[in-house]
Parts: C-alpha cells; sequence; structure tokens
C-alpha cells in the first residue's frame, strides 16, 4: 500500500488520532489566539473609521470570520457525515458531530452580531433578507443534528442518524438560499453597497478569519478526543489514561 | 482611551458584538475539557467498580482472557 | 432429507464468528454455528443474554458487529433477502383494528404464499377456524399468537426464527408450536426458537444453543450444542464459548497490561 | 412456493394503510379540525377587516395546511413501530423504499387531500377573492406531497425515539421553507396580479425530484433508525 493510504488507516484508528491530536492542540490554540489577537489589534486599532459607517464596521471582524465559518463547518461536518456513512469510520463520524455544536456557535455568533450591526446601519435589528434568513435557517439545521444526536441513546446510531440529517441538510442549504433571495426580490429590493475595501481593513479580516479557522480545528480536535475517550471506554487504551489521569489527580 | 471605547457613537453594538464573539466561543472552547473530565471520571469510577467485585471471580478471568489470545 | 449429501450443500444458515455489541458493550457472541434444512435449534439463555438481539441479526434487520451470517452459503444482506426468512418477535407484527383475515392477507401481499395452502387451512390448522372476520383486539393474547402462527404457516419462507414462541401460550398451545415446528422441519424448512427455559420444549429434545448469560460459573457447563438425531456428520457445528470482553474483565486479570 | 410480486405488496399495504384509516376514522378528522381552528383563530387576533384579512388569507391558510400535516406525520409509522409491522416491511422481500412511498401515498391521501378539498372552506373564512383559489388548491396539491415525502424522511430518522413531536417539527421546518416561500407565493403573485406559473413550476420540479429521492432517503434513514 501507498505509505499515504497506511498514514491515513492508521489516523483512522483512535488510540493514534487520540495522541496526535493531543500533540497538535496547544499549537492550535495558541496559533489561533496569535492570529486572533494580531488582527484584533489591526481592527479595532489600525485600520481608520469607514468613511460611510463609522467605527460601526468594526463588527466585520468578528461578523464576517463567523459567517464564513459557520458555512465552512457545515460543509466539513457534511463530508465527514458522508464518509461516515458510506465507510462507516468512526473518527468520520465523530468529526462530524464535533463539527455541528462549533458551526452552531458560530452561526449564533453570526446571527447575533449581524443583529447588532444592522440596528445602527439600517435601522432595524432583523431583517428578512436572504443572507440573514437563510443563515437562520443554518441555524436550525445545525440544532436539529446536535438534537437528533443527543435524543438517540446509542452513540454511533445517533452519529449515523444525524450525519444522514446533515447530508440532506446540505442539499436543502442552496435551495432555501436561491428560494428567500428569490423571495425576498418579489418583495423589496434591498442592495447593499459592495465597496472596496481598503488593505489596512482588509488585513485584519484575513488575520481574524485564519484565528477562527485555526480555533475550529482546535476545538474540533478536542472535541473529538473527548467523545473517543467515550465511545472508546472499553478500550485498553482508554482505560489506561483514566488511571494515569487518577493518579495523576490525587499526586 | 474613552474614544477609543466610544466607537463613535457605535460602541455599545461594537462591544456587545465581540462580547458575544468571546463569551460564545470560551464556552464552546470550555466544552470539551469538562466532557473530557467526566467520561475520564466515569471509566475510573467503573474501573474501581470492577476491581472490587472481581476478587473472587479472578482465577476465571485469567483462564478466559487466555483463551481469547 | 436422507438423500441430501450435506458436505455439498451449505446449510440454510450458519453464523461465523457472529458478535454483535452496542455501545461497545457486547450483547452476545463471538457465536460459530449452522443450521441444516430440518433443524430446529434452540437458543437458551436468561433474559438480557441477547436472544432477541441474535434474532434480529440474523434475520438481517439489524447488521452484526463482527462476523457474517451465511443464508444458503450465500452472505445475508438485507437487500438480497428474499423470501428466506420469516420473524416472529415479541410484537405480533398484526394491527389490532383489523380483522384477522385482513391481517393475513396483508402478510401475504407483502411476503407471498407457500403452494397448498389458505389462509383459512392456515386458520384451522393453528385453532383459530371462524375467528377470519373477527378484528384482532377482541381476541386474547394466545389467540393472538395463534394468528401469528397461521402468518408463519402462510409465508413461503424456509427459516423460521421465532422469539419466545411459547410465551402467552397454554400446554395445547405449546404442544401446537411443536407440532408446527416438526411440520415445518419435515417440509425441508428450520427454525430457531428462544426460550429463557421457562417453558416445557417437549416431542424430542432439539439442538441447543446456549447464549452466555450474565454469570460466568453458567456460561462454562452449557455452552457446547447438542446435537439432534438428523445433524449430519459432515456439518462441523460448533458453539464457540462464550468469550468475555474487555469489557467484563476485570482490570487485575491483565488486560491492561497489553 | 410462490413469492409475491412487489406490486401486490404495495397494493396489501395501500389496502391495509385505508382500511386502518378507515377503522380510525374518527382520528383521521383531526388534521382537518385543527386547520380550520387556526385558520378562524386569526381574525379573532387581527381584527375582522376584510382587507387585511384577504392580504394574508393565501398564506394563513397555506400554514395552517402544512401545520396540521406535520402535525399528523409523527404518526406515519409509529403505529407500525409499536406492533412490530414496520419490521415486517423491513423483512420484506420487496425495495423498502416503494413500501414506503406506498406509505406516505396512504398517508397523503388520508390527510392532505381533506384538507385541500376543505381548502375553499378555509380560503372563504378569509375572504381570498375567487380568482385566486385555482392557484391556491394548485399549489397545496403540489406543497402537500412535497411535505409528506420530506416529513417521510425525518419521520424515518426519529421513528425511534419515545418523544419525538418537537424534534421532528424541528428537522422538518427548516427543509420546507422553500415549499412554503413558493406555494404562498404563487398565490400572492396571483392575488396581485402578477405571472404566478413560475413558482409553481417549481414546486412541480422539486415534487418529481422528490418523488424519485424522497423514499430512497427515508428507506435508508428507516435502516439507520432501526439498527
Amino acid at each position: 500500500m501507498h505509505p499515504f493510504v497506511l498514514w491515513f488507516h492508521k489516523l483512522g484508528s483512535p488510540p493514534y488520532f487520540h495522541r496526535l491530536a493531543g500533540r497538535f492542540l496547544p499549537w492550535l490554540y495558541a496559533l489561533a489566539l496569535l492570529a486572533g489577537a494580531m488582527g484584533l489589534y489591526g481592527g479595532l486599532v489600525i485600520a481608520p473609521a469607514d468613511y460611510q459607517q463609522g467605527d460601526a464596521f468594526r463588527m466585520i471582524y468578528v461578523h464576517v470570520p463567523c459567517a464564513y465559518m459557520s458555512l465552512f463547518a457545515y460543509a466539513l461536518m457534511a463530508a465527514n457525515s458522508f464518509v461516515a456513512l458510506v465507510w462507516r469510520i468512526k473518527l468520520s463520524e465523530t468529526l462530524a458531530m464535533a463539527s455541528a455544536p462549533i458551526g452552531a456557535a458560530f452561526t449564533f455568533i453570526a446571527l447575533v452580531t449581524g443583529s447588532l450591526w444592522g440596528k445602527p446601519m439600517w435601522g432595524t435589528w432583523w431583517t428578512w433578507d436572504a443572507r440573514l434568513t437563510s443563515e437562520l435557517v443554518l441555524l436550525f439545521l445545525y440544532l436539529g443534528v446536535i438534537g437528533l444526536h443527543h435524543a438517540i441513546e446509542d452513540a454511533r446510531q445517533a452519529a449515523r442518524a444525524a450525519a444522514f440529517l446533515a447530508l440532506i441538510g446540505i442539499v436543502n442549504l442552496p435551495i432555501v438560499h436561491y428560494s428567500v433571495l428569490w423571495w425576498n426580490t418579489l418583495h423589496q429590493g434591498q442592495t447593499l453597497a459592495t465597496a472596496k475595501i481598503s488593505p489596512s481593513m482588509a488585513w485584519p479580516l484575513l488575520s481574524m478569519i485564519f484565528a477562527t479557522q485555526v480555533y475550529f480545528f482546535a476545538s474540533l480536535l478536542a472535541r473529538a478526543r473527548a467523545t473517543l475517550l467515550a465511545l472508546e471506554a472499553g478500550k485498553d487504551w482508554v482505560r489506561q489514561i483514566a488511571l494515569t489521569q487518577k493518579v495523576d489527580a490525587h499526586g | 482611551m474613552a474614544e477609543f471605547l466610544h466607537m463613535g457613537g457605535y460602541g455599545a453594538y461594537v462591544w456587545s458584538a465581540y462580547a458575544v464573539f468571546f463569551v460564545v466561543l470560551l464556552v464552546d472552547a470550555m466544552a470539551p475539557s469538562r466532557q473530557r473530565r467526566r467520561t475520564l471520571h466515569d471509566i475510573a469510577a467503573r474501573l474501581r467498580r470492577e476491581s472490587n467485585r472481581s476478587g473472587a471471580s479472578k482465577i476465571r478471568s485469567t483462564e478466559i482472557e487466555g483463551e481469547n489470545r | 432429507m436422507a438423500t441430501i449429501d450435506f458436505a455439498e450443500v451449505p446449510p440454510l444458515l450458519a453464523a461465523r464468528g457472529l458478535a454483535y455489541a452496542r455501545n461497545e458493550e457486547a450483547i452476545f457472541g463471538p457465536l460459530d454455528f449452522s443450521l441444516a434444512a430440518g433443524e430446529v435449534v434452540l437458543i437458551e439463555g436468561d433474559n438480557g443474554s441477547g436472544k432477541t438481539t441474535l434474532l434480529k441479526v440474523l434475520s438481517g434487520l439489524i447488521e452484526p458487529t463482527a462476523g457474517e451470517v451465511l443464508l444458503h452459503g450465500v452472505p445475508l444482506t438485507l437487500a438480497k433477502l428474499s423470501h428466506q426468512v420469516a420473524l416472529l418477535g415479541h410484537l405480533p407484527g398484526m394491527k389490532l383494528e383489523l380483522t384477522v383475515f385482513q391481517n393475513l392477507s396483508f402478510a401475504i401481499g407483502l411476503g407471498g404464499i407457500r403452494a397448498g395452502i389458505t389462509p383459512h387451512s392456515a386458520l384451522a390448522s393453528v385453532g383459530l377456524a371462524g375467528y377470519e372476520d373477527q378484528p384482532l383486539r377482541l381476541l386474547s393474547a394466545g389467540q393472538k399468537k395463534r394468528a401469528a402462527l397461521a402468518r408463519l404457516l402462510l409465508v413461503p419462507a424456509a427459516l423460521w426464527l421465532l422469539d419466545e414462541p411459547y410465551a402467552n401460550l397454554d400446554r395445547e398451545g405449546i404442544e401446537l408450536v411443536n407440532r408446527l415446528l416438526a411440520l415445518h422441519a419435515s417440509r425441508g424448512g428450520a427454525a430457531l426458537i428462544t426460550s429463557h427455559g421457562a417453558y416445557a420444549y417437549t416431542s424430542g429434545t432439539p439442538r441447543r444453543i446456549a447464549l452466555a448469560g450474565s454469570s460466568p460459573s453458567k456460561r462454562q457447563e452449557n455452552f457446547v450444542g447438542q446435537s439432534v438425531a438428523n445433524r449430519d456428520a459432515g456439518l462441523t457445528q460448533r458453539v464457540a464459548p462464550p468469550r468475555l470482553t474487555d469489557e467484563r474483565l476485570p482490570p487485575n486479570a491483565g488486560s491492561l497490561g497489553a | 412456493m410462490t413469492p409475491g410480486t412487489t406490486m401486490a405488496a404495495c397494493a396489501a399495504l395501500l389496502k391495509r394503510d385505508f382500511a386502518l384509516t378507515w377503522r380510525r376514522r374518527g382520528d383521521a378528522m383531526n388534521p382537518l379540525l385543527f386547520a380550520v381552528m387556526v385558520v378562524a383563530l386569526f381574525p379573532f387576533a387581527l381584527g375582522p377587516d376584510a382587507q387585511m384579512l384577504e392580504r394574508i388569507s393565501a398564506g394563513t391558510v397555506f400554514v395552517a395546511v402544512l401545520l396540521a400535516e406535520l402535525l399528523s406525520l409523527d404518526g406515519l409509522f409509529r403505529s407500525d413501530l409499536e406492533d412490530g409491522s414496520l419490521e415486517q416491511l423491513v423483512l420484506s422481500p420487496h425495495p423498502l423504499s416503494l413500501l414506503l412511498a406506498c406509505k406516505v401515498i396512504a398517508h397523503w391521501v388520508t390527510t392532505a387531500l381533506p384538507l385541500i378539498v376543505a381548502a375553499p372552506l378555509l380560503a372563504m373564512l378569509l375572504h381570498l377573492p375567487d380568482g385566486v383559489l385555482p392557484v391556491l388548491l394548485v399549489a397545496l396539491a403540489l406543497a402537500t406531497p412535497l411535505l409528506s415525502l420530506i416529513g417521510a424522511i425525518c419521520v424515518a430518522l426519529t421513528v425511534a425515539l419515545r418523544r419525538s413531536g418537537m424534534l421532528l417539527t424541528l428537522l422538518v421546518l427548516p427543509l420546507i421553507v422553500p415549499v412554503l416561500i413558493f406555494g404562498a407565493g404563487a398565490c400572492n403573485a396571483a392575488q396581485v396580479g402578477l405571472p404566478y406559473s413560475a413558482p409553481l413550476l417549481w414546486l412541480a420540479a422539486w415534487l418529481a425530484l422528490a418523488i424519485v429521492l424522497a423514499p430512497l432517503a427515508a428507506a435508508a434513514a428507516l435502516k439507520i433508525s432501526l439498527t
């Protein structure tokens, strides 16, 4: 077998993944914090106020990365769900289900910050804009996946059922988006000014997007590690960890 | 500094947005380690229960373990 | 039956290393056994020893965690399952609101009908003649069981999987089940039946498969299958000693040192 | 031994489900009653102003009908699961997707069709203009089977749960947003004199797609939740 394929198989084994992810985790968290700090400094301090929106535009540095990550997390969840359903790989099930709460968190932030941004800019907390509505539907989809996953007792069956729902959702998302777009243009035209963004405003945004992306992977790995421990509770490698942790706690 | 916090009159909105961002992500970041601690605690408790119970059937278990190998 | 060379023909049903686990907790297995046409095998085990789950796995309803089920030597998948297996579980699989006849004709529509039998004759042979137009909910528990048995007679399945068929039945009913099983076996069918041992299974001792109960001492004694008269020498019928998984091993038994 | 044909199996299943609905015909009227009550509540909440009711009529009827159907969806496989018939369906040698399609058809005929028949009455309560009524009926005829098909997938995913009502709603609602938008949108367009054929055609296209794919998805989902 090709060495890469071999490595991939090895990665699929829970103990190996657990060890490897554990080694990466601190670095990922550190990188996310660093990039986040850089982006925030650039966004809040260095970048000039927008000539139209004033300082309100600074919400872009949390809103846009979260909105982007809400879609990215869903895409990753759906991809892992597909692998989990077709090849029944335990790690993929775990990763798919670990993506859901993080994605839901990002979606929630995107909605709330969007609302906070909309109030001073459009004069309203909420508008039935295509993007906002799609984001709301996305949140419902996430909640559905999480709800289904928690409702079914058998852990692996729960993951498979929720993964199936995630796949149906990804078919549904573009349909929702375009139908809302169509519905919205029929009722009211809303045009958002798409001004070109200056470099001093752009690089903090990129830095923040990078930070949320790295944070997402860190949180994903941490969640997947915790879930794998519960899934493999009967296995020797988990018991060893449980015992050594206990020793640590006492000594 | 006050001017920085004021954010040109949008301070309340901007800082609420950032607060939501950090609070939600902080909760999210705490969740895995909490779950991990709980799982390990449960497993350790189960191991303790089993070792208490298994004093009598120790010999048989080793026999079957031998068959397994 | 004697003319068939068992060494050549694959057994009707074979299980190889069959095991099922839920949430990493072993429900049963690994099990190895086979079942030839004309055989009736009793699966024994205490409550919770995985009898019902075993039947569901054998029927293809749920997939085993390890091992495989072979039907006529071909791996069983739900998609390939065709008119071979009839499962009678704890639930009747019938509608209380509908009449006995409506229920049976639905079963026939779904599974087809065995040659030379009608719903009426099937009902007569389970002692329910005259109950055709009675809604199922008006029947007693034992009569419902008999109606479910009539369904088995009608459907052209070679392998019967009966979960606690003796439950809710009086002495006469138990004899009826045994008679039906003997009839089915004599026609070249086979049956696996479960029992937790509280009922008298009479009329010739069938071969037995014991599932691991929860107490280890019992398990040591009764895992060996007893053979019946029509078992052929060409078949290797082995019931593996039920293995303990890591789950049930005490930590000081060496499993952690691995 | 005579194995039954798939056609015979589907016919038997349809016949059984219709017979069952007939036996429980009291319960079968519940969705209809629910829709009537929901529609009747709107004038109480918004006031009897005929013009305003006219404006919201198509959308209200649509929402009421979809909610009523959603309410009945929970029971699509419930009784079959409880008495073991669902296992027999899964174990039957015929394609599970076709059998599930038959169950969806039976469900649609027994719950959605009465709702569509009653839609003119609901529309009249809210002063829907007579000219829009045909559009409403066509839109409902396209949207309700879509809801039944999409709902069947979600019901199949939640069937093994003891209490699935709220979760089922959470799963179904985001999936039927487009159906609602296009169905009610067509009626609203007709009401203000705009062309309404495009949304209806979209609905028809999705229905065609769902008829093919949804039973397959529902069968796959059911197999996951029964393991």
